[in-house]
């Protein structure tokens, strides 16, 4: 039971995080058609420059975190302007390989740039867990999952409450549709692109300081990303909250009480068998009629 | 002159190693030949089919676990008391072992992936890969796991008035790869040549239409996906024989990615254009050994990719053939 | 068709050439080493070690009159480029000897090509017993198996204090990791220790929240750690969020420098098995070469945690440099037969390789010196 | 003698809409039937319902007595039922002939085997394919661009091209989804002339089409759709004079289109 808590408590914090990586995602792809692999690409970058404001030019931990969710989105949209912009055109396995290529160039200039040594973020929560009954957590976890609940409300309300949000959703239905009513749709990409990449970045940032940071940590995370949106649906927002908690759950729970060795398997798995029963994730993006 | 063209080029490969005995060279070009192979099937699915599989290597993968199995030997459980004993076997049981493995999960991942299009097919083949990495991984009693199996016999072959031989030499396993590919070429270029292959092109083009006229999408991918998978599981079988040692990371996204860049910078849906594009990246790597960074090197592969798909779809061979004066 | 393959030899056999003219006289000794990739962070810091002993020994005067030359090739953390890497540096630049390869797995699919092209390597980080007991006369091995480090450290069992009674294992799953779990159990079963449970995980896991959980319910006192140093710094960290509340050994001779800059919270303390201490020249087997090695480390103005590591690859150069000179020349085959006679002081201790695996066919195995360092709220000290 | 396609109760309903509610109707052997109706009338649904596009919410549809409901598209075409398209009506990246080969698909059978050791009775079947696909380039009139890449050709060759891929193996049922979109006066009347043809040859045509002159001159009969019901079935004189169907075209605006066409 003790167990059962803890693990209920793992599963929530991980959820989180697997969340805010999956809303970006399906962003992009719902509104762009494209599928982002530089997705992992951009949560390494995220904790790479927290790292550089933190460590080597000893920006305040908070104020890091923001700067480094603010290069994602600037990073995201030079991607967008560069790249992007031109392949508007072509089919959605071109422009995947280009994204390919992009991830290659990132994760390589990363190396580059970092060396192969992880590095460890220092942050300002004493490491101290927080216990309470037969559960422990430590305060950063709870700072993470504190700040992706308040990213992914922000989200929600501008694209629900904002011009740009309403432009956003507009083109996620029908971008034809959306055009012809006025919306600039190249910069609605851009802008989409850009605040997708940002919540990949500020889940890099975030997870940054929990883990530590090297070249490599978004290989995984980017194929987590993909089985995150495919479980909720491609291009389904509320699927991609959903599915993010229900990885967090799964691995946890498989990994707890099942096999720790084919914990990261169980989120693969999943997504095999959900495709073979019901293609269509399971919560699945409005169907067009047209 | 052009029938002929391409059987010259295939006797000078198969002369160099007696032109030029350097037994490096012929390393070099016995590992590209390997990932040419799987370049070659690849294309069948994402040159011809228009189906971009993502998880290509994981037929290359099950080709060398099976083949290095064969030849190895293995007892395992598989629960109730049961046990699974083989024998090892000779390298070439292997070999068509490989190719049949590989071929049957091509057709399970068919039927199981061809239900989807675009986004949701790439991600469901590149978790196939996944899986069965974990799979490797993990299942320590059949693949050892991260162990790896080692000590693999090299591939060996029965040779009239000299009987069994074991391919230690590098020109005789270099010439064992120049054969396999030329198979492997023929094959494709039949099948891509025959009302089979026209099938997949028409799918490619225009589904729909396809369709309507009667071809059985389905049925024609899932085809495309057999022949593929059993020609990536050779290829797989002869690196497993020829490096010797197979491990789980075979079962990597980047080797995936290794064959697509070559597949799409040499020409997709151009029987010569993997052969190009191989030669080519699979030549690179080592030309550049010692003078730039590896690190660089990745970030030069994954702008080439970049720039080719942007500025030259179509891949180098049919922008050779634009370049020809046509008679 | 002719041209083409002209212009192909011609490109692969320029930078050959180039290389070549750049010191013909110089002793070429080869060493493949994960600089990329997965592992890459080791790999750097051995081949950082064996490049100071080059520069170290070039300034004595190098081996039999001639300058010594370290050709270092990447294996990008991954078995296929590793015996890629090796045929280059045998083919290519015909080293007559080799160092290598890390990773056991690295290491074992290196070795076939040892047997074929008749060259011998040194082995200088590699643990997994079946390295020196496959019959592969080529191999010598300078790190210490999983075995040997737990016979070691099953001699200093009396330091820790409350004794140990019961432990668990937390590994990396691969060789290393299992194999050390597998012989620290035997070794300490055999002094009266009881064995638990041993939890896996995967070399790319960054939550080890699951496994940390699972070991907590258990009723032993010691958790030992096996894995490369970034998921032991995760597991020691995740540890005191777990509330794993017992002590932790790590195996494999890693150690977590990044927690003496960010350390655990006062009252968790950790245990250490290393090969070398940088942190306590003087308390080396040969304090005059440790203090050297640490100089010219600290002079490049490397990260001073590489030392722990870095002395593989600066006593595998040493080791190798004195075969050459015993051989008397820079040919594969005596180097092979001197390896047997190489007797020097090194960071770690004395090198000499005993025989190890099927008679006939043996391999070579060091004997090689541990000691446990305690890490408390960013303090070192020897146990 | 019973009709060679069958339609009853038709009914399909798309996410809430319902694209049709209840429609019947049959399509004799031998003759050209248009279907018309105003935009959103339901007319392209129906197309994809027969060739098995899309799933039917419910009814039944009957091809040659024998039911065909929910099979899948080339379940039906090999049982002699071919489609046109309206916009993406060719095989693109490939030339012409190459197109004709490809839609002749069904009257080959060399499987695997005959393609990998190209035996004897592969090539015999290839070289038979071949001959059939010129004779039909012959028969449209698009011999003399057998080479060309198919997105070359100019727009009433591609449409043509089009017609010639639905019905060069003959189908038993040929569905035309607006063969004359687009085409200037004299295209539309080789169209139509073409149609003729393809019927003389045996096809039933199943046509649906917005060019009034053109529906009225060649059709057998009509069955006019309007918001997903039929309200009119007839020969092209009954329909011109039924009220139901002057008001729906006025109702949707097309007035003048059915005007003329009364005219």
């Amino acid at each position: 039971m003790d167990q059962l808590l803890q693990h209920l408590v793992n599963g929530t914090v991980l959820g989180g995080t697997y969340a805010l990586l999956g809303i970006g995602l399906t962003l992009i792809f719902g509104v762009m058609r494209v599928v982002n692999f530089t997705h992992g690409e951009l949560y390494a970058f995220g904790a790479y420059m927290t790292y550089a404001f933190v460590s080597l030019l000893g920006v305040n931990f908070y104020l890091a975190l923001a700067l480094a969710t603010l290069a994602g989105v600037a990073l995201g949209a030079a991607l967008e302007l560069v790249l992007l912009r031109r392949m508007r055109r072509a089919d959605i396995d071109s422009v995947m390989l280009v994204m390919i290529g992009a991830s290659l160039v990132l994760q390589n200039a990363e190396m580059w740039a970092w060396g192969g040594v992880a590095k460890l973020i220092p942050n300002p929560f004493a490491g101290s867990p927080l216990v309470l009954g037969p559960v422990s957590v430590l305060p950063l976890r709870l700072f993470v999952l504190g700040v992706s609940a308040a990213l992914l409300l922000g989200f929600w309300l501008m694209l629900d409450r904002t011009r740009a949000g309403v432009a956003m959703r507009a083109t996620f239905q029908d971008p034809e549709t959306a055009a012809l009513m006025g919306v600039r749709v190249g910069w609605v990409n851009t802008a989409t692109f850009a605040i997708g990449s940002g919540l990949a970045a500020a889940a890099g940032a975030l997870l940054g300081p929990v883990f530590m940071v090297s070249p490599t940590m978004g290989d995984l995370v980017g194929l987590k990303a993909f089985a995150i949106v495919i479980l909720g649906g491609l291009g389904s927002l509320p699927g991609a909250t959903l599915g993010g908690f229900a990885l967090g759950f799964v691995e946890e729970f498989a990994g707890g009480y099942l096999s720790t060795e084919y914990r990261d398997a169980f989120g693969f798995l999943l997504i095999i068998l959900v495709l073979a029963l019901k293609p269509q994730g399971l919560v699945p993006a409005k169907e067009r009629i047209g | 002159m052009s029938k002929l063209l391409p059987w010259l080029f295939v006797a000078a490969l198969a002369l160099l190693p007696v032109a030029f005995p350097d037994p490096y060279l012929l390393a070099v070009l016995t590992s590209a030949g390997i990932f040419i192979i799987g370049a070659i099937s690849l294309n069948l699915l994402l040159g011809y089919t228009g189906q971009l599989s993502l998880g290509h290597v994981a037929f290359f993968g099950l080709g060398a676990y099976t083949s290095a199995l064969a030849a190895l030997g293995f007892d395992i459980g598989i629960g109730f008391g049961l046990r699974i004993t083989l024998a090892p076997q000779p390298a070439w049981l292997g070999f068509i072992a490989a190719i049949v493995v590989a071929g049957g999960f091509g057709w399970l991942l068919g039927r199981l992936a061809f239900r989807v299009r675009g986004a949701y097919f790439v991600i469901i083949t590149i978790c196939f890969a996944q899986v069965l990495r974990m799979v490797a991984l993990n299942w320590i009693e059949l693949t050892q796991g991260p162990m790896a199996l080692i000590s693999i016999p090299p591939f060996s072959l029965w040779l009239p008035g000299q009987g069994v031989v074991a391919l230690y030499s590098k020109a005789q396993n270099y010439w064992l790869v120049l054969a396999v590919a030329v198979v492997a070429f023929l094959v494709v270029r039949q099948v891509v040549e025959s009302r089979i292959g026209r099938a997949l092109v028409a799918l490619r083009s225009n589904e729909s239409l396809a369709r309507s006229v009667g071809i059985r999408v389905t049925h024609y991918l899932v085809i495309a996906a057999v022949i593929s998978a059993g020609i990536a599981g050779a290829a797989g079988s002869l690196f497993a024989h020829y490096v010797r040692i197979v491990d789980p990371d075979v079962f990597l996204f980047i080797y995936t990615v290794t064959m697509v860049i070559m597949v799409i910078t040499g020409g997709k849906g151009t029987l010569w254009g993997p052969v190009v594009g191989g030669l080519i990246f699979g030549l690179i790597p080592d030309l550049l050994r010692g003078h730039a960074a590896p690190e660089a090197q990745w970030v030069a592969y994954g702008v080439a990719m970049i720039l080719f798909v942007m500025f030259l779809p179509r891949g180098i061979v049919p922008a050779l053939a634009s370049l020809r004066p046509r008679p | 068709m002719l041209n083409r393959r002209s212009v192909l030899l011609a490109g692969l056999a320029m930078p050959a050439l180039a290389t070549r003219g750049f010191a013909a006289d110089a002793i070429k000794i080869g060493m493949t080493q994960p600089l990329t990739g997965a592992v890459a962070a080791s790999g750097n810091y051995v081949a950082n070690g064996a490049k100071i002993a080059t520069e170290v020994l070039n300034r004595a005067g190098g081996v039999l009159g001639r300058p010594l030359e370290l050709v270092l090739e990447d294996n990008k953390s991954n078995p296929r480029e590793a015996v890629a890497s090796v045929e280059k540096l045998v083919l290519r630049d015909r080293v007559p000897v080799l160092i290598g390869a890390w990773s056991s797995t690295f290491t074992l699919a290196i070795m076939p090509k040892l047997m074929e092209y008749k060259v011998p390597m040194v082995v200088e980080t590699s643990s997994a017993a079946r390295i020196t007991t496959s019959g592969n006369p080529y191999v010598f091995r300078i790190a210490p198996t999983s075995e040997m480090e737990a016979v070691a450290f099953a001699g200093l069992l009396g330091k820790f204090s409350p004794p140990m009674r019961k432990i668990d294992f937390l590994s990396v799953n691969n060789d290393f990791g299992r194999g050390a779990a597998e012989k620290f159990a035997a070794s300490l079963a055999a002094r009266g220790i009881t064995v638990g449970k041993t939890e896996t995980m995967t070399p790319e896991a960054t939550d080890l929240a699951a496994q940390l959980t699972a070991l907590k319910q258990t009723d032993s006192d010691t958790v030992f750690v096996t894995t490369g140093v970034e998921q032991m710094t995760l597991a020691l960290r995740q540890a005191v969020e777990q509330r794993l509340g017992k002590r932790i050994v790590t195996t494999g001779g890693s150690f977590p420098d990044q927690l003496i800059a960010n350390p655990l919270p006062a009252g968790n303390e950790s245990f250490h098995i290393l090969f070398y201490a940088p942190w306590f020249p003087e308390r080396a087997p040969h304090p005059a070469i440790a203090a050297t090695y640490t100089a010219e480390w600290n002079k490049k103005g490397w990260e001073f945690a590489g030392l722990t590591e870095g002395f593989r690859g600066y006593d595998a150069m040493l080791t190798v440099v004195e075969a050459i000179r015993l051989a008397g020349k820079p040919e594969a085959e005596a180097i092979r037969a001197a390896l047997w006679n190489v007797k020097i002081p090194g960071v770690n201790g004395d090198i000499a390789f005993t025989k190890d695996g099927p008679a006939g066919q043996e391999s070579g195995q060091n004997r090689p010196n541990v000691s446990i360092l305690k890490l408390a709220e960013g303090k070192t000290s020897l146990l | 003698m019973s009709p060679l396609l069958r339609v009853e109760n038709l009914a399909v309903h798309i996410g809430g809409l319902v694209a049709i509610a209840d429609a019947s109707f049959s399509v004799p052997e031998g003759q050209v039937v248009s279907l018309i109706g105003p935009n959103g009338a339901g007319k392209t649904t129906a197309f994809n319902v027969i060739t098995g596009y899309m799933r039917p919410t419910a009814g039944r549809i009957l091809f040659d007595g024998a039911e065909i409901t929910g099979l899948s598209p080339d379940r039906i075409a090999e049982r002699g039922i071919v489609r046109s398209f309206q916009r993406t009506s060719v095989f693109t990246g490939c030339t012409v002939l190459e197109n004709a080969l490809m839609a002749l698909h069904r009257r080959g059978s060399a499987g695997l085997l005959g393609a990998l050791l190209r035996l004897p009775s592969a090539r015999r079947e290839e070289a038979r394919l071949r001959a059939e696909a010129w004779a039909m380039l012959e028969f449209v009139g698009l011999a003399g661009r057998a080479e060309t890449p198919a997105e070359v050709l100019a727009y009433g060759e591609q449409r043509r091209l089009g017609i010639a891929l639905a019905a060069i193996a003959s189908p038993r049922l040929l569905l035309l989804d607006e063969p004359a979109a687009g085409l200037n006066p004299s295209e539309t009347a080789e169209c139509m002339a073409l149609i003729r043809q393809l019927r003389d040859r045996g096809m039933t045509v199943l046509l649906v089409e917005h060019d009034m002159p053109m529906v009225m001159q060649i059709s057998d009969a009509i069955v006019v759709l309007n918001q997903g019901r039929i309200i009119a079935t007839g020969a092209p004189a009954e329909i011109r004079r039924h009220p139901e169907v002057i008001r729906a075209y006025l109702g949707s605006g097309e007035y003048q289109e059915a005007g003329h066409a009364a005219a």
